[in-house]
């Protein structure tokens, strides 16, 4: 299954990091694996996005315009990129911070409030994971085992301890 | 097989760099390659090598001079604006006959411009990166991958012809992750008789110089060193053809903007329309035979840049008279779509479908 | 007019205002958050606000206006 | 008791800098001055490459925007062509202190009728956080990730004590703004060296410690703690020098 | 008639500037073009204007911005090793739309090279002299009266099209002396509304940048530029034919270089060659439209340069395969002569005599 | 009683210097301490643009031409690729003080352990006597015909004072050339400079108040009159920093 | 009459000067001129000279390469440019610093021993104008009162109480 | 060999040495020109010539050689 995403929310969300797992589990599956980050000269604050393509055969303009999935985690980005989305596509979305309010028809939307589910299960930081977890179940992009995998190879080594709430969360946002 | 690593194009040329001898760097920050240094300052220090941070490019520029002088492999890293501070020493490494590597990561100008891609210094990077009569050679890697596997190519021909190597990649290339393997053959720095290294009271000094105030001797060195241009012109040239066998249409394109090419060149086909794309990897030596034959053959070429038009006047100046040679560009940070290419391939195709 | 005044939408909620209120009336707003996406600072009780300018004085972001 | 509002010095735009970063900080207080000495329609602002490039957004009077490091070059030209302007510069410590080191000394050493806002927040701030030539030894940064090491890396510079040896110079003083009485004083000092341009005295610089909490890696509150506890040691506050007195000029 | 002044030609440029109303310089010395400073010295002081000798040729531009924001004509002048250092400031004043004037009195190089005359900063000059997407005004003379009627012409164009102009010449133009005029009628400074003199109160705050962080605004700012340019194209082109009209052979040549070919066009005329000379007095704009029309009607055209061959390629751009275009050229300072040159016209103009 | 041939550490080359230069004079005293100290063998130099350009023809051990100014970059890059090599730049006033200032001044604040010999000589030789940042304030030069007019053109640089405020130097010392004792003492200056370097102490750099008697436009015996009487009250000599003996490196 | 000539000797003879008195007698006469000098490196020593052309038509390449007359004042610029010298050319040297020996007898050698009789004469420095004054009467490539006139106008005005001994200078030379 | 010696070919007449002589026995020799165009110095009393080596410490140029 090919991958054409954009994740996108304010910096420190941990946006680019959702980013890196998804391409990592393409790197896991031995394909063609592209990773984007938008870069700003705003250090903190702002918004932040990157585009992830997974395919077969090698990947031509990296950047995801038309994304067919778009994981979104602020409301600025929810406006900007909402209308982008390919028509048939999926849209993840934190429902924590976003009203959606799109009229379009012709794609799906999971609404997922996933900062307050954090807040609320001592998973401070992590609803950018929780929010990964909901979209690997509506667009089942990879197979859960490697999502895993992808997020143990994600984490140094020196931060194996985030590990486990890392996994409680993936697995929270996969079940709701 | 090696094992593959999902690297940021930066990073990937750092630690390329470092596996092919490299392990004297002379950077000073710029966006968006930060993180050239930022990774040979982590790596560096561990392995007795040099990771400077200068107080300015210029001063970054020098020490590479000095460095190479000294017969290490010296490289340094910057961005547009950047790039164009070191022009004198670029032209003094040139003049002395020093190899190094200088990467580019370019981003939108003039001036202080922006910090997305661009392809604006493509004209500085193959015609006057400085004053006086000189090249460099200029690699143009279009994914993660192409970089590694240039690098030491860039510091073996470097030392090999005696000159500074130049990549020339983008923004896009520098910032985006993509699996890459470490070749496990890696290039070894040449010896180097001519480095000052000190006589050790056995030799005759070495020296640097770039400074001939006799005209005839100046104009013997710059004619020795042309004579080992057309050297390069014969055997360097790097250059890669997809689909162009039966192409009806040739689009020709360097980098990150190749990539784009590639999937609009693809949409073409799937259009019915049989383009086909010349991609220079080497823009000096240009593939000049690749664009003579390609002219001789079909009726329109599109070169495809994000500039205002740059290395479009090298694909007309082989292509000679022979085909009409169309330009379409994006520039100040703006990355052309496969859709506005197809755009373009479908307007000078003539109505295929 | 009040005498002290918020401008919500240019707080970035980075709580130097609050580390230097004498009369310990500021806080960050944690369950507010403004279109940039900062919690913003609020102010706990007005009436003993003695209009010493001390928040304004070290904010960055030209955010309170006091009136005298 | 007192009554605050915004400086028309300053324009309504938001500032694009990190929450607590002491630019705004510093911003206000320069547009403050120019405001109360009456001479924001005649002042002429050159903006630096650093988090301040954007600066020519925010203070209500003419700017430039100069390459990196060379705005004290831009304002001795815009200084040459109407010597009745007011110019400044406003510059981070890359800028000022690394790649425009040649600028900054020749433009003091000349004497040049110019006052020089200077933001050291030992840093690079823009470019994410890099060593800066006023990092302190042992700091962590991006090019120094194991604490910058003074045998390979240097030491830190301290501009004002530098520039004080030089004749031009007819102010330089160091200041910071981690509270209400240093922000008073810093503001104090920067009214100071904008009237030592007003009467010709010669070439002004105000050094002003700043935090990035950014890059520092520290909430602000606690970024103006390690600034005093660390970078007030190793860059004492103070006047370096003071000729305004003396008709020098 | 005005009277006639033997001058060198560093110092009849410092003059016409004089003259036409730039009274604020700021330079650094160099050979060959340090005349120009010592005259600015002397006169300017004395004038109310600035004469400046800055730290470098970096502060030297940046000045030159400084001042040009400000509203008055500003100058710089430098040799080929100051102009690269100039790169970074070049593409920062074509970026904030400032006019000014720069003159390049070019050496021999690359690195530090030599002293005496040469031609090979013609790329730099007209394609690449800093990062991104710009150009210059180009201009290059061939006499000393030539330096001082271009020089109001540079800035009315400069300050017109809101853009940097650059004069080209050489050691020779600027060493050599001959006698000139200058013309009664000189050029006024432009009113410039955007100039950052200070509001005074009265309108919204100028301001001076090259900053465009959102990629389509730079874009914009690009393509507005480009739409100038191109009405310079229209209308900005200088070029002198000499004996063009019936030639079987046609040499193009710009600057001291065709003084050269101007004697041995006569010569060839004197062997029964029917020879002509098309001098470029813009080497930016191009004339393009003269060089087709000459490709149209001859069999070979020489391109002469003191350089390993840069305008050649402008040449056979515009050309674009019509004719053969042959090269001729020293370098490293040594100035052809008159018989070398001719010796080249017969080799193509096929045994003529 | 003494005996005195020309140093090994001198190539056999004829000096293109003008008549009465110093700079031959500290050019062989360089040459001398290189010799005796042993090094010759090991010494990579670095030539400047200025007079002392073609500085590579003469000194008999390994040598790097630079550009204007970029010396003591062009030296770090060499002392860095081949720490056990003794590395020093040649710099006139205009190289080191001018165009060269950022290059000089991190050098020196990294404490680069190499040795500058810098030739103050208050003009730009080579190019035909313009100012140089150290030309004194009413001297005429080229480029300054009526004299430096400090108001305009600015004051002059002291460059070991203001290198001095920097932690990197172990040593700076200002002396001159223009009487035997004078050239005895420039030497002891010079050798301890390099012996600074030998035992990696950091920056050391020696001023030489030299002359320049074509462009001053006197007699080369009454050059070093004018020197004398003229800049060293401006420059006094002496030592202005000696770290050498802490071990701070 | 047309010049095409090179002034050669070492700096500070006066070389240079020498030349721009010719190139002025083409400004006088309302002809086509210029003057160029090599330029070196070295501040004083070493050898200087120019080339000076008068034409009715434009001049092209202002370098002298071939003299139609050599005026030559020291040993090294005599044999660096005697066999330069168009068949048919004129040579004037100081004799006094240099001893012609060229077996060339397609030019006219004037031979002059204008340092000496400078020195003899109170006028020194002035040998350059000595010879002047002698490639006046050898070539006669204008009328004295022109190069008279030629040599008032490059006297600056600070400097008038000098015309006198380089009238004297030039009138000896002339009658040698 | 001579225990004063000049290269009187590398000498450009400037002087220096004369001017620090302490028994004035070297001069410049305005009647001899070497190939450079200079007035090469002259010892004018090699007897009185005490090898303090003055004259070839401030000679710039390498000129004198002095044996001991
Ligand atoms: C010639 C050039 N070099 C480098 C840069 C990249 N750059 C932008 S800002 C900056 C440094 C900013 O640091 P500082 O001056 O300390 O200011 P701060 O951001 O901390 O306020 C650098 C190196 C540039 N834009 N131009
Ligand atoms: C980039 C550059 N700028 C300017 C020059 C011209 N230049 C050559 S030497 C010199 C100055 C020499 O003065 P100084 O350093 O004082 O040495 P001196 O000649 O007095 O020994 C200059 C400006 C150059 N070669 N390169
Ligand atoms: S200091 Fe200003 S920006 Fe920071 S929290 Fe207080 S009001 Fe908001
Ligand atoms: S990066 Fe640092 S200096 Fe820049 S705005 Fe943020 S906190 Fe301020
Ligand atoms: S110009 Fe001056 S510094 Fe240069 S060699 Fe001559 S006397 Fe020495
Ligand atoms: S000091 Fe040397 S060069 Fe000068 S006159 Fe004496 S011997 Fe000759």
């Amino acid at each position: 299954m090919s991958v054409h995403m954009l994740i996108a929310g304010f910096g420190g969300q941990g946006v680019l990091f959702a980013g890196k797992i998804i391409a990592y589990t393409g790197m896991i599956e031995e394909k063609q694996v592209s990773w984007l980050p938008s870069y700003g000269p705003e250090m903190r604050g702002g918004t932040a996005n990157c585009s992830v393509c997974i395919d077969d055969k090698p990947i031509g303009c990296p950047i995801v315009l038309n994304p067919k999935t778009l994981m979104v985690m602020n409301r600025p980005s929810y406006d900007k990129f909402i209308n982008e989305v390919q028509p048939g596509g999926t849209v993840v979305l934190d429902s924590t911070l976003i009203e959606a309010d799109s009229t379009r028809d012709d794609i799906t939307v999971c609404a997922i409030p996933a900062t307050q589910m954090a807040n609320d299960n001592g998973l401070h930081g992590l609803a950018n994971i929780i929010m990964l977890g909901q979209t690997l179940k509506a667009t089942g992009f990879c197979s859960m085992d490697v999502l895993k995998e992808a997020m143990k190879r994600c984490i140094p080594a020196r931060k194996q301890h985030l590990l486990e709430p890392n996994l409680r969360a993936l697995q929270m946002g996969y079940d709701y | 097989m090696a094992e593959k690593y999902l690297m940021k194009g930066n990073e990937a040329i750092a630690e390329a760099a470092i596996r092919n001898g490299c392990i004297h760097f002379f950077g000073y920050p710029i966006t968006p390659q930060t993180e050239v240094s930022a990774y040979m300052s982590k790596v560096l220090p561990k392995i007795g090598g040099t990771f400077l941070q200068a107080e300015s490019e210029i001063a970054a520029i020098n020490m590479v001079l000095g460095a190479a002088s000294c017969g290490v492999r010296a490289m340094t890293s910057s961005s547009s604006p950047g790039i164009s501070l070191k022009s004198e020493g670029v032209s003094y490494i040139a003049g002395s006959d020093l190899p190094c590597v200088i990467l580019n990561v370019m981003r939108g100008g003039p001036g202080l411009g922006g910090i997305q891609p661009s392809q604006a210094d493509y004209w500085q990077a193959t015609k006057a990166l400085g004053h006086g009569d000189f090249q460099l050679l200029v690699f143009a890697p279009a994914t993660v991958q192409e970089i590694v596997n240039l690098i030491g190519t860039a510091f073996d021909l470097a030392e090999k012809y005696r000159m500074p190597a130049l990549i020339l990649a983008d923004g896009m290339l520098g910032q985006m992750m993509e699996p890459v393997e470490f070749p496990e053959t890696v290039s070894k720095p040449a010896e180097k008789p001519y480095a000052t290294t000190g006589t050790q009271g056995k030799r005759k000094p070495n020296i640097t110089n770039s400074l001939y105030l006799k005209p005839d001797e100046l104009e013997r060195t710059v004619r020795e060193r042309f004579a080992r241009y057309d050297v390069i012109k014969q055997n360097e040239v790097r250059c890669e053809e997809y689909l162009t066998d039966d192409a009806d249409i040739i689009l020709v394109a360097y980098g990150a903007t190749a990539r784009v090419v590639r999937s609009a060149v693809e949409d073409a086909r799937a259009c019915g329309i049989k383009a086909g794309l010349i991609r220079p990897i080497t823009l000096w030596p240009f593939p000049e035979e690749a664009i003579r034959k390609a002219a001789a053959r079909v009726d329109h070429m599109i070169t495809v840049e994000m500039s205002m038009g740059q290395m479009v006047e090298d694909v007309r100046l082989y292509a000679n008279g022979q085909c009409d040679v169309h330009f379409f560009g994006r520039t100040g940070g703006i990355v052309p779509t496969p859709a506005e290419v197809l755009e373009q391939i479908k307007k000078y195709a003539g109505g295929a479908e | 007019m009040e005498k002290f005044s918020i401008n919500y939408e240019r707080c970035k909620g980075c709580g130097l205002c609050v580390s230097v209120c004498p009369k310990k009336i500021l806080m960050i707003d944690t369950a507010r958050l403004n279109r940039k996406g900062y919690n913003p600072v609020e102010i706990t009780d007005r009436a003993a606000c003695i209009s010493c300018a001390m928040c304004a004085t070290m904010c960055p972001d030209c955010v309170i206006t006091i009136e005298d | 008791m007192a009554s605050f509002h915004k400086t028309n010095g300053l324009t309504d735009a938001v500032f694009h800098y990190c929450p607590g970063c002491t630019h705004g900080i510093v911003h206000r207080l320069v547009a403050e001055c120019l405001e109360e000495l009456g001479i924001l329609g005649k002042t002429v602002g050159i903006a630096p490459v650093g988090c301040a490039v954007m600066a020519y957004d925010y203070f209500n009077c003419d700017m430039i925007e100069a390459p990196h490091g060379r705005a004290p070059a831009v304002a001795t030209g815009a200084k040459r062509a109407n010597p009745d302007n007011i110019v400044f510069t406003y510059q981070g410590d890359g800028d000022l202190a690394a790649i425009g080191t040649a600028e900054t000394v020749h433009a003091a050493t000349r004497g040049e009728n110019i006052t020089i806002i200077f933001i050291n927040n030992a840093i690079y701030g823009m470019t994410g956080g890099q060593m800066a030539p006023t990092t302190l030894p042992g700091q962590v940064t991006q090019t120094t990730p194991y604490g910058r090491d003074v045998t390979r890396a240097g030491y830190p510079i301290r501009m004002c004590e530098m520039l004080s040896t030089l004749d031009g110079v007819a102010y330089a003083e160091r200041v910071t703004v981690t509270d209400v009485p240093n922000v008073r004083n810093a503001k104090k000092a920067i009214k100071k060296a904008f009237t030592a341009q007003i009467e010709k005295k010669g070439f002004s610089i105000v050094e002003v410690l700043s935090s990035c909490p950014t890059n520092w890696g520290l909430e602000p509150v606690e970024a103006l703690k390690w600034l005093k506890e660390n970078m007030i040691p190793y860059y004492p506050l103070g006047c370096y020098k003071d000729a305004t007195e003396k008709g020098v000029f």
